[in-house]
């Protein structure tokens, strides 16, 4: 440009120079994220048009909600409702078990463990979230299937009660670390004000601590739910695989993400059975999204009236 | 004296020109690699006569003077008889493998294919040694085997009242396996197995399980079967699952 | 009324406190003690139930040698896996780190604060962070696999893990880059200096530490799971150096495939250990790097 | 003891003064966080009723010495009394029966930052009044009222007692915390800084509230501004690294420091 005169324009050879490469990565930024952009809504369209042939008759008596899931019968059926079931099931035992200890780790972490102790706890935890999903459902096929079975009476020891429990151990690091974040996010000086009023630990955790690190709460909850929705090795390992509708928590059953697992190498490209697979993974996809959705409103709520 | 309960025929559903020994275009990809997959019960074989194969030859031209001079690499992959012939249809798969008859269906989606047979196994209906059945009967009939399978009889007094009233635990192949398409063939016709039967992912699985689980009862390779010295297998209508004589 | 509750006469000594609250407090205080500590035997227990039953088979052989015996896997090592693993995570990163990071960058940097716009692509990207791995699987066997021909490879794989790898990263790195001083940033922007130049020289370097420690995180998430790779890249069994058109072996498919075709556990347990005692160390050098960026 | 003594076995300084009766007697103090000994061997009296103001410069005790006094030092990280004790109104602080919140409740403290609950304006007032059972569900209000009445914050926020308190100024924050600690009926009040994050109208509304609580309370106010313990105080501690330097009446310690120490501190020549 017209940095030939430096003099006439002062600094703006300077200018130039920082212009140029600045434009250069605004645009190069800009242009990763449209790449991510992109390839993101590439994945949720693909996963949308290839579960959308089995969403159209989702209702009908052969359709995805209300029939069962057999793949040999003739015509071959393919609902999904079992695998619904059996996911909100181990998902609700796993939370049920996580939410009260990963809060009461989290909150052993922040206000009873001394340092020391909390150096040891929070690798330990992190050493949980760690361990990958496949490898929970080995130990769990070693350890508690076995158990069940030799002890516990059971028929089968794959179960939802173990494929439920295991998700449990698997969620809890998740949940007790970020309820010990958002206990331990709780300023010093209000705690040590409120306990300058001579009330005792209980009174601080319940009106203090817990009221301030609600919004973390409520994360910590999404984060194992969501997790928990979606783990896939473990429930396809413990859980029994098999396509009858729970009643029980003793019963067998085949969450989403296992039924996926099993059956997606034998769909065949743009079968019935292809596309109510993708259909499961719709639902998968769905239910995080709504999850993540929900706890983003609760969040900011929360947030605003804590202040 | 074909006397085989419930007979399955172990093939290999390959692609055009697509052989182990002899493959010209199936070596198609610059490295010369090789890839088969498919049905659980034909992995471990496979692979080991795969890996057997690699030792002795190292490259395809050393293997068959008409290939050219590339380094023999063969990936071996399980997923089951469906996963298989899906695979080798839609290209993912050089080889596929099967262990059951290729469908009409599935021939034609081939198009120029060659299928090859490299062995024969029963599936023999089977459970462990102490199992309540084991005690009481030798032989299962079609009808009972039907019944036992689709839920009808839920527990081992069902079948027989003298027996305990212990859940019957089916173990299955997932709707992929050729041995639960033999099953529906042969036995269950219109029949559907029970939902909550257990699917195991393969037939060594079912193995490990039916050994360990004595309220288990389950359709598995007659060769596994009877080389496990926990399981006891049954005859179907008289027939043993042994020796075949094809 | 108010008369009634003027502040009592002074008292020597100190009133005692309500005594139901006191008791309550103790067994708050033991019951937070015994769940802490489940959080400390919990994964202890697990540890050393791996180390106890992996110990046996593990070896320098069981590290470098390929599987054998029948059926496959029932012996010999596990090298395949580990360098498939390794492979597929180091390819999928080199195309999620620069994306995500550029991204991040684009976001903090150039994008105007709380945009709406910034608002949708951290609510998207957070959702696809949560997204389940076996979808990533689905989307990769779908489109790298059967649309683009690229077969189940090491390439499928690996750009499969790099999209599951790519929200959490430019998540991570946005925090990270968030999370640089304000005032470090308006000090270098005050010397007249382009924007770029003060992220290139001054708000990279400071954010480095949190952008590798959420690397090494998503990175040893991606090289854990199962789920996307049995579909995209993973095979039972493979041999020799990983090539980007061929398929791999990966630890966490080994493991599941001994499982479930229940060759042999001692050989199963051997492999559960290499993979978390590996994963433990990307986590720990992840937590180690989060903490001196805390300091 | 009669007399605000300084009882520094080393210098064996003492001043005599007309002071009333003995609130808190403090006798070799040594305290700290861990490795580090914060004070060192502290020998005082405070007197009941007075504003005793405790002088010096950053990082030399002060907060510190008043949090050992009400028992709230022992809440932070390796924070504890090694040796020493410490007397309000002849019962020892740390003795085996004493529970450390009873300790607390009744020698309230203000910190430096006003920090409201994360709850409403009265739930903030009672927050522990209503843990020590000392007013009923019922007359919540009548009895925040009170004490807001006393802090003068009723008429600003008769309106908004059921809002959070985090919109108010710094100034009424601290207010507010005042009200709250009063409200725990203490027997002292000890004031940690209790001006330094506010603005000179409202340290001035403070101060004045300071003065008040002369009537009813002994007070002990810890100032690094030297014109505020000037303007407030009756009598003086000055404290330099962890020791008492010099004690007295305001008056007599400003007019006539003995110290070196303690004159360059009061003319802004350090700290």
């Amino acid at each position: 440009m017209t940095a030939t005169e430096p003099s006439a324009v002062p600094f703006s050879a300077q200018r130039v120079r920082g212009r140029f490469s600045d434009r250069a990565a605004r645009l190069a930024s800009r242009a990763a994220l449209a790449l991510v952009v992109l390839i993101l809504a590439t994945l949720l369209l693909l996963i949308l048009r290839e579960a959308l042939p089995a969403l159209g008759s989702a209702l009908s008596a052969e359709g995805i909600l209300r029939a069962d899931w057999a793949p040999l019968a003739d015509p071959p059926r393919f609902g999904l409702a079992h695998a619904v079931l059996s996911t909100l099931m181990v998902t609700t035992l796993a939370l049920a078990l996580a939410v009260p200890i990963g809060f009461g780790i989290g909150l052993f972490a922040a206000e009873f463990a001394p340092a020391w102790l909390r150096h040891v706890l929070q690798p330990c935890l992190e050493l949980l979230a760690g361990i990958p999903s496949v490898v929970y459902g080995f130990f769990g096929y070693v350890t508690l299937v076995a158990w069940f079975e030799r002890y516990g009476g059971m028929a089968t020891g794959e179960s939802l009660l173990v494929g439920g429990l295991i998700l449990a151990v698997m969620v809890l690091p998740f949940i007790a670390c970020t309820s010990a974040e958002s206990f331990a996010a709780v300023p010093r000086a209000l705690r040590e004000s409120a306990h300058s009023t001579g009330v005792t630990r209980v009174h601080v955790v319940r009106r203090i601590l817990v009221p301030m690190a609600l919004p973390g709460l409520f994360a910590a909850v999404a984060l194992g739910l969501g997790r928990a929705v979606g783990e896939t090795l473990a429930v396809l390992l413990l859980a029994g695989n098999s396509t009858a509708l729970p009643t029980s928590y003793l019963d067998r059953g085949q969450p989403l993400t296992a039924l996926i697992a099993t059956e997606l190498p034998e769909a065949a490209l743009g079968t019935a059975k292809y596309h109510a697979l993708y259909a499961a993974g719709l639902a998968l996809i769905l239910l995080t999204v709504t999850i993540n959705s929900v706890v983003w409103r609760l969040k900011a709520r929360v947030m605003r009236h804590g202040g | 004296m074909l006397k085989v309960a419930v007979r399955s025929k172990l093939a290999v559903a390959a692609i055009a020109a697509a052989t182990l020994l002899s493959a010209t275009s199936v070596v198609r990809a610059e490295n010369g690699a090789l890839r088969v997959g498919g049905s659980t019960t034909l992995v471990p074989v496979v692979a080991n006569a795969a890996m057997a194969f690699m030792d002795s030859f190292k490259s395809w031209q050393r293997a068959d003077a008409a290939l050219p001079d590339t380094q023999l690499v063969i990936y071996v992959t399980g997923g089951g008889s469906g996963f298989g012939i899906k695979s080798a249809i839609n290209g993912t798969l050089d080889i596929g493998m099967a262990s059951r008859e290729l469908k009409d269906s599935e021939k034609d989606a081939l198009g120029v294919h060659q299928a090859y047979l490299v062995g024969k196994d029963a599936v023999a209906i089977a459970v462990q040694v102490d199992n309540p059945l084991a005690k009481l009967k030798q032989n299962l009939t079609s009808d009972e085997l039907r019944k036992i399978f689709s839920g009808e009889y839920r527990t081992y007094r069902d079948i027989n009242g003298s027996l305990p009233a212990q859940e019957i635990v089916l173990l299955v192949r997932d709707a992929g396996a050729g041995s639960a398409e033999i099953l529906q063939d042969k036995i269950m016709g219109k029949a559907q197995v029970a939902p909550n039967a257990l699917q195991m992912p393969s037939q060594g699985a079912l193995l490990k399980k039916l050994e360990s689980n004595p309220n288990a009862i389950a359709y598995i390779s007659a060769g596994l079967g009877g080389e496990s010295g926990h399981l006891v297998t049954f005859a179907l209508n008289g027939v043993e699952p042994s020796h075949p004589t094809w | 009324m108010a008369a009634e509750i003027t502040q009592a006469a002074p008292a020597p000594g100190f009133l005692p406190l309500p005594c139901g609250a006191m008791r309550s407090d103790r067994a708050f205080t033991v019951i937070a003690w015994g769940v802490g500590l489940v959080g400390l035997v919990l994964p202890l227990g697990i540890l050393g139930f791996l180390l106890i039953e992996g110990m046996a088979r593990l070896s320098w052989a069981f590290l470098t040698e390929a599987p054998a015996g029948f059926p496959l896997g029932s012996a010999g090592g596990i090298a395949p896996a580990i360098l498939g693993t390794l492979a597929l995570v180091a390819i999928g990163l080199g195309v999620a780190l620069p994306l995500g990071v550029a991204g991040a960058i684009g976001l903090v940097e150039y994008a105007p604060e709380d945009s709406p716009w910034v608002r949708v692509m951290r609510f998207g990207a957070e959702c696809l962070a949560a997204v389940p791995a076996i979808v990533y699987g689905l989307f990769g066997y779908a489109v790298l696999v059967v649309l683009f021909r690229l077969q189940i490879s090491l390439i499928s794989g690996a750009l499969t893990l790099g999209l599951m790898m790519l929200p959490i990263i430019l998540i991570g790195a946005e925090e990270a880059l968030r999370g640089v001083e304000r005032s470090l940033r308006e000090a270098a922007l005050s010397l007249g200096v382009s924007r770029f130049n003060v992220v290139r020289r001054v708000i990279l370097p400071k954010a480095l530490p949190g952008i590798l420690s959420v690397t090494l995180l998503a990175a040893g998430h991606a090289a854990g799971s199962a789920a996307p790779v049995m579909f995209t890249a993973s095979v039972a069994f493979a041999r020799g150096t990983p090539a980007l058109d061929a398929p791999v072996m990966t630890l966490p498919s080994h493991l599941y495939y001994v499982v479930s075709e229940g060759a042999d556990l001692e050989q199963a347990y051997a492999t559960a250990l290499v993979l978390v005692v590996g994963l433990l160390l990307a986590n720990g050098c992840a937590a180690l790097l989060k903490r001196r960026l805390a300091r | 003891m009669d007399s605000l003594q300084l009882l520094r076995k080393d210098t064996e300084v003492e001043i005599a003064t007309a002071a009333g009766p003995t609130a808190f007697e403090i006798d070799e103090l040594t305290a700290g966080y861990r490795e580090r000994r914060v004070l060192r061997g502290i020998s005082c009296c405070i007197p009941e009723r007075r504003v005793t103001a405790i002088m010096g410069p950053s990082g030399c005790g002060k907060s510190t010495l008043v949090k050992a006094l009400n028992r709230t030092l022992e809440l932070m990280p390796g924070g504890a009394v090694t040796s020493g004790h410490v007397r309000f109104r002849g019962a020892d602080l740390h003795g085996p029966a004493v529970d450390p919140r009873a300790v607390r409740r009744s020698l309230g403290i203000i910190h430096q930052q006003p920090v409201p609950f994360p709850m409403s304006i009265l739930e903030n007032v009672v927050f522990g009044a209503r843990f020590h059972a000392i007013c009923r569900r019922a007359e919540r209000e009548a009895y925040a009222r009170l004490y807001l009445e006393k802090v003068g914050l009723w008429t600003e926020v008769k309106h908004q007692l059921h809002e959070s308190a985090s919109r108010f100024s710094g100034g009424q924050q601290q207010r507010l915390c005042l009200a709250r600690t009063l409200a725990n009926q203490p027997q002292a009040v000890l004031m940690d800084e209790p001006c330094s994050a506010l603005d000179p109208y409202a340290t001035r509304r403070i101060e004045e509230h300071i003065v008040e609580l002369r009537d009813e309370y002994p007070v002990i106010v810890v100032t690094h501004n030297v014109g505020q313990a000037r303007r407030i105080s009756d009598y003086v501690l000055f404290m330099v690294d962890g020791q008492l330097i010099e004690a007295g009446p305001t008056a007599q310690v400003f007019e006539a420091p003995q110290s070196q120490l303690a004159r360059d501190f009061i003319s802004g020549r350090f700290g």
